[in-house]
């Protein structure tokens, strides 16, 4: 095979796609929209996933800012609490499953072939089509906000009743996207497994793979584990509303709080599907920028496995105010403060990484050093929830979006920006602009603790999450949080901007184009050709 | 190239055991929510009350100790029914037998379908809360006007726990949407007459009965 | 046998030390460490609901 | 820089915390027991988790500042340290049992259901609370009292905002009252943060909670769990009285109860019942119909000349009485009595240019409700 086809860096043509966000790939070369329906190659679906994801993740933060500049002050200014409560619905929707798990996925799908040495991924064509589903879930979606009586308006979380006999027309539309996106996620999964399992270079064994590998194995594991639970509980929804069930509904024998107990066997899970490949991420990029191996790779490995494990034991920790027995009460916060073991791993693991290293602060070693420290942070709170009787007080406020968003934002989101930066020499032959970069770096980490940190505050002083509006005590902290939102929001204009300029141009990148890089990604030509590993590369089994 | 042939039998092989797990994982999920009923029902965690009638359990009565035992009875939207209840409140010892009258009035012209639907509290005492006659969770039918007495016959057992004094028995009315009856109050209590050992329980409770306090 | 129970031991807490005990977990028989892992994942079930029963005793 | 930015604010946070105790910006202490030991373990977490802080991310800022490139670092390669490891291990485990020996202490508490003096049923309705005190024929619904004019902008906020309500839970102090909880359509949470109690309400189910109040005063919260459009406008007010004066105020309850059921055998004018019923729509209807009777179609439909209103009295008194169901329309039926029932009726088939002249007493009204 020719390993050496003419350049062509994928992201060159999707930057016009970036810039025209409504129509990917509209502006292809001569083989038209159809080469981009119809690509089955991993580096191009890659980018694919990837931009659809920064594309949803600011029409989600579009949601978000509409939230925030309504929290500006007391009082109800810009939008109805109707249209807010589908703000913050969709805000929730999008991110998590538009914006979050497909930009894990692209990164998975442009990273896992060239860090275990194969040509490609193992389904091709069945990635192509996971890939597109997607645009197609959250059309659906985002079209229910023009429908008669609105879009969802119920939470991320669609707790029933609310969700079912309460809930708008729409819902019926809002369980189809729901399904497609988790079709989507599934197969994913499924091919990642497929791979990673079956495609690995000769002589690589599982305990010699990237952790970015290992951690995207775990998390696709947990894929295949709960999005069929979710997919059963939207479908036991359907069938409440149109077919006169009553799964949830205590007027016909059924019970709102089993909704519940399903959602989040689902939904913690879920959580560390959001954050385990964050993981893989940071574990990759901190050894390079501190010039030495990861410290204890193999309690990494098996420090992920154990958390993945415990996220199916603890799911009741979201239902502390439900009314559990005591012993139930007893059993879920043992078991979730546990967790708090083999997370507190992964962190001394990686301070002692930077312990005597060779130390230098390119942004994705930037960002990854700000993961740890804001991971760790929304850890400590986390931790705090733990506390059954103290999440009587904790639970619902703001000092709960204030963590999760700490997990999520500085956490997932820092850590697929720092992977960007990253990989992008990899992917386009170029060096990111490092001056803006650092620039990105420190408007989004200002923006973030303003925008989180009073958080904090506003739920220990008893502020309930998802309200359109507030007591006038609460005033400051929102204050604050919507100035830092909109900071926050602007300077990610920052980072399209350092993604286009480096897809155009800039500073030349080599093979290797970080010094204490390893994997074998960095083995094949920055930018990487459209195949790469045709023949599978000898893997010498050195680093860890 | 028969290493790629390898990796293709074994990308099968993946394909076709993940998506076993996916379609367990799938059936998992709609089997949970059986089991959680029966997991709620040995546990009596959310306060959901055995559907089915139990048979009375002779352990002899526990005099030492009384349990005041309070009865609610809530309507709800788009049902004109009204429940009440004999007595609210009475007190009973544990091992005793007790008797307790609901009324079900119809206030529209029109039959209706409807179903009441009980809630233990506290819910640690559900699984202590014997029902030998009820109407739990039956779909019921009321002609127009129509006012019907049903009585709810219960036992506590004796390994009540200690701290518990009060037990709270709250019905909510629900209506029914049908336009099929399958099962009418009427036949199911009939059933109940024919049965002998319900028979039996009737004159048991007729010397055990005791008189509700009304508060 | 006991190696494999240590190891799954080792990862629930999330400490692995010895490089050595790597090379067992590319034995190519994950089957035996998954299915240590589930029962041991059920024992570790068991004694949390066993502390959490005593605790609210 | 990053680092000193926030952890001078938890500096801050941190020693008001430990002094000044209800100050806006920190979990509450609050007046019972219960919530006394809560801020305990609060603090006490808190506090545990500035400690791991420090050391960490000293640990972290160290290596940052002493191993730099640029300062021509050569890197180590040590990867593996098995004691150092089981060490860190070990010592969060010893920690969090620690945790969780005060904490099961603190749950077993709040789940002790002995001896409780006074039943209060809390029943969730979108969007207001109703109050019933088991066995003393008292019970009210409790809504919001702040104007719409306040949320609009149009007049200046008062105090309470949003945190204010028509009539408060009244709670006697040193008594131990149990909350049976439960809901008539979706579920809330009934939520005040001084007296620590959270609990869901659930269509269906009964919660239930205790609480003993050891200070007289005026404890606010609100609902925490999202109930549809109004989820922001459902407050909780507890009025805590001495035991004397609450058994005044509930003696005085009965009898104004009492008077209440009394007014309904008697004929009232058509003026006493619209200016009745007006308080009555702006307090419990007016959150979905609107304040002019315009509604939000298509969830809530418009009162204002609404043809079926209008011409069917029948009709009218049936949806306010009986709800509509499986939509959001409640049953008024418990939740309003006869009187309020017929006010609120014969008021908006009067107003709005609902012109009707219809006057509906309220011995017709009970007289429905009884049959």
């Amino acid at each position: 095979m020719a390993p050496k086809l003419p350049p062509q860096p994928p992201l060159q043509h999707s930057n016009t796609a970036v810039a025209d966000s409504q129509s990917h790939g509209h502006a292809a070369p001569p083989k038209g929209i159809l080469r981009w329906l119809l690509t089955t190659n991993h580096k191009e679906i890659g980018s694919l996933y990837l931009i659809f994801s920064l594309t949803m993740f600011f029409i989600g933060g579009i949601f978000a800012l509409v939230v925030r500049a309504e929290l500006f002050q007391p009082g109800l200014q810009l939008v109805e609490p109707e249209f807010f409560n589908q703000m913050t619905t969709m805000h929730g929707l999008i991110m998590v499953f538009a914006a979050v798990m497909p930009a894990f996925t692209g990164l998975a799908n442009w990273m896992i072939p060239l860090q275990i040495g194969a040509p490609d991924m193992a389904l091709p064509r069945l990635n192509n089509f996971s890939f597109w589903l997607l645009p197609v879930a959250f059309t659906l979606l985002l079209s229910t906000l023009f429908m008669p009586g609105g879009g969802p308006n119920f939470g991320w979380t669609f707790y029933a009743p609310l969700s079912t006999t309460y809930a708008p027309p729409s819902t019926t539309f809002f369980i189809l996207a729901l399904h497609i996106a988790g079709i989507s996620s599934i197969l994913g999964a499924i091919n990642i497994i497929a791979t990673i399992l079956n495609m690995r270079a000769p002589g690589m064994r599982l305990m010699d793979m990237p952790l970015f590998v290992w951690t995207w194995l775990i998390t696709a594991f947990l894929l295949i584990a709960v999005m069929p639970v979710l997919a059963g509980v939207i479908t036991m929804m359907l069938m409440d509303i149109n077919f006169g069930t009553s799964f949830f509904d205590a007027a016909g024998g059924g019970d709102p709080v089993l909704f519940q107990h399903l959602f989040w066997f689902f939904g913690h899970p879920e959580v560390y599907i959001m954050i385990l490949p964050a993981f893989g991420i940071v574990s990759a990029i901190i050894p390079t920028f501190a010039r030495k191996p990861l410290f204890g790779y193999a309690s990494m490995v098996y420090a992920t496995a154990a958390i993945a494990l415990l996220s199916f034991l603890v799911w009741a920790h979201h239902m502390f105010i439900v009314g559990l027995p005591l012993v139930a009460e007893l059993f879920f916060m043992y078991s979730t403060m546990l967790i708090a073991v083999p997370t507190g791993v992964k962190v001394f693991n990686w301070v002692t990484t930077l312990f005597r290293g060779s130390i230098s602060f390119e942004s994705p070693m930037l960002f990854s050093l700000a993961f740890v420290v804001l991971f760790t942070i929304g850890g400590f709170s986390g931790l705090m929830l733990a506390i059954a009787p103290a999440d009587f007080q904790y639970h619902d406020t703001y000092f709960v979006v204030a963590h999760f968003h700490y997990v999520l934002v500085p956490g997932a989101i820092f850590a697929i920006m720092a992977g960007v930066y990253y990989w992008l020499p990899k992917w386009t032959g170029h060096y990111p602009n490092e001056k803006l970069a650092q620039w990105h770096f420190w408007f989004s980490i200002i923006g973030v603790n303003l925008t989180f940190f009073p958080m904090h505050f506003a739920g220990l002083a008893g502020m309930p999450r998802r309200i359109p509006d507030y007591a006038l005590q609460f005033a400051d902290f929102n204050l604050l949080s919507s100035i830092g939102a909109f900071f926050f929001g602007a300077s990610q204009l920052l980072f399209v901007l350092v993604v286009i300029l480096c897809v155009r141009g800039g500073k030349k990148a080599p093979a290797k184009a970080w010094e204490g890089a390893e994997d074998l990604e960095w083995t094949v030509p920055s930018p990487a050709p459209l195949h790469t590993f045709e023949t599978p590369p000898v893997f010498h089994r050195a680093s860890h | 190239m028969d290493r790629r042939e390898q990796a293709q039998v074994g990308v099968r092989r993946t394909v076709i055991r993940t998506l076993a797990v996916l379609v367990g994982m799938f059936a998992f999920a709609f089997a949970l929510v059986p089991l959680y009923d029966v997991f709620c029902q040995i546990t009596g965690i959310n306060g959901k009350v055995d559907a089915t009638a139990q048979s009375i359990v002779h352990e002899g009565v526990d005099e030492s100790r009384y349990i005041n035992v309070q009865f609610i009875t809530r309507g709800s939207p788009g049902l004109p029914w009204q429940m009440s209840v004999e007595t609210r409140q009475m007190s009973v010892h544990p091992g005793q037998m007790a008797e307790v009258d609901f009324t079900f009035t119809n206030n529209s012209h029109s039959e209706n379908w409807g179903r009441a639907v009980p809630s233990v509290s506290p819910s640690r005492a559900t699984t202590h809360l014997r029902k030998i006659s009820c109407f739990c969770f039956e779909e019921q039918q009321l002609e127009g006007d129509e006012r019907l007495t049903i009585p709810l016959v219960f036992q506590l057992a004796r390994d009540l726990p200690e701290d518990i004094n009060t037990i709270t028995l709250v019905y909510t009315l629900y209506p029914v949407d049908r336009v099929i009856q399958s099962v009418s109050l009427d036949n199911a209590l009939q059933s109940n007459t024919l049965n002998d050992s319900q028979s039996d329980l009737r004159n048991d409770l007729k010397n055990n009965k005791v008189v509700g306090e009304t508060i | 046998m006991w190696t494999v129970v240590k190891s799954v031991l080792a990862a629930l807490l999330g400490v692995q030390n010895n490089r050595n005990r790597q090379e067992d977990f590319s034995s190519d028989k994950p089957g035996v460490y998954i299915a240590t892992g589930v029962v041991i994942t059920l024992l570790f079930v068991l004694l949390l609901v066993f502390l959490a029963t005593l605790a609210a005793r | 820089m990053r680092s000193r930015c926030w952890w001078l604010l938890v500096m801050t946070f941190a020693a008001s915390g430990s002094q000044a105790q209800t100050n806006g910006w920190n979990m509450p202490v609050g007046v019972t027991d219960v919530s006394g030991d809560i801020y305990g373990l609060h603090m006490t977490i808190f506090w545990i988790c500035v400690v791991i802080g420090v050391l960490v991310f000293g640990a972290m800022f160290y290596s940052l500042f002493r191993y730099r490139h640029s300062k021509g670092a050569k890197a180590a390669n040590f990867h593996e340290h098995t004691s150092v490891e089981v060490l860190w291990t070990a010592i969060p485990i010893l920690i969090l049992v620690g945790m969780a020996v005060p904490a099961t202490a603190t749950l077993k508490n709040m789940y002790d259901a002995s001896d409780a003096e006074l039943d209060v049923m809390i029943t969730g309705q979108q969007w207001r609370w109703r109050y019933e005190y088991l066995g003393e024929d008292v019970a009210f619904t409790s809504n919001m009292s702040t104007p719409r004019a306040q949320i609009s902008g149009e007049e200046a906020r008062g105090e309470h905002y949003l945190l204010e309500v028509d009539e408060p839970l009244v709670l006697p102090t040193d008594r131990k009252v149990r909350f049976l909880m439960t809901s008539d359509d979706v579920i809330h949470s009934w939520w005040v943060p001084d007296l620590a109690v959270k609990q869901d309400t659930i269509p269906g189910f009964i919660n239930e909670n205790w609480v003993k109040i050891n200070e007289p005063g005026i404890y606010r919260g609100q609902c925490a769990e999202l109930c549809g459009i109004d989820h922001g406008f459902m407050p909780v007010v507890v009025h805590a009285m001495e035991e004397e004066e609450f058994d005044g105020w509930l003696a005085e309850r009965k009898a104004a109860a009492e008077e209440e059921a009394m007014g309904v055998d008697r004929e009232w004018e058509m003026e006493e019942l619209v200016e009745r019923g007006e308080s009555v729509y702006q307090s419990i209807c007016s959150s979905c119909h609107q304040a002019e009777g315009q509604g939000s179609p298509p969830a809530f439909p418009a009162l204002a000349n609404n043809e079926q209103l209008i011409s069917d009295v029948d009709w009218h008194l049936d949806k306010v009485i009986n709800g509509v169901s499986g939509a959001a329309m409640p049953a008024f039926r418990s939740t309003l009595n006869p009187v309020e029932l017929a006010a609120v009726v014969t008021y908006t088939r009067n107003a709005w240019g609902n012109d009707t002249g219809d006057v509906v007493q309220p011995s017709e009204v009970a007289e429905l409700i009884a049959q």
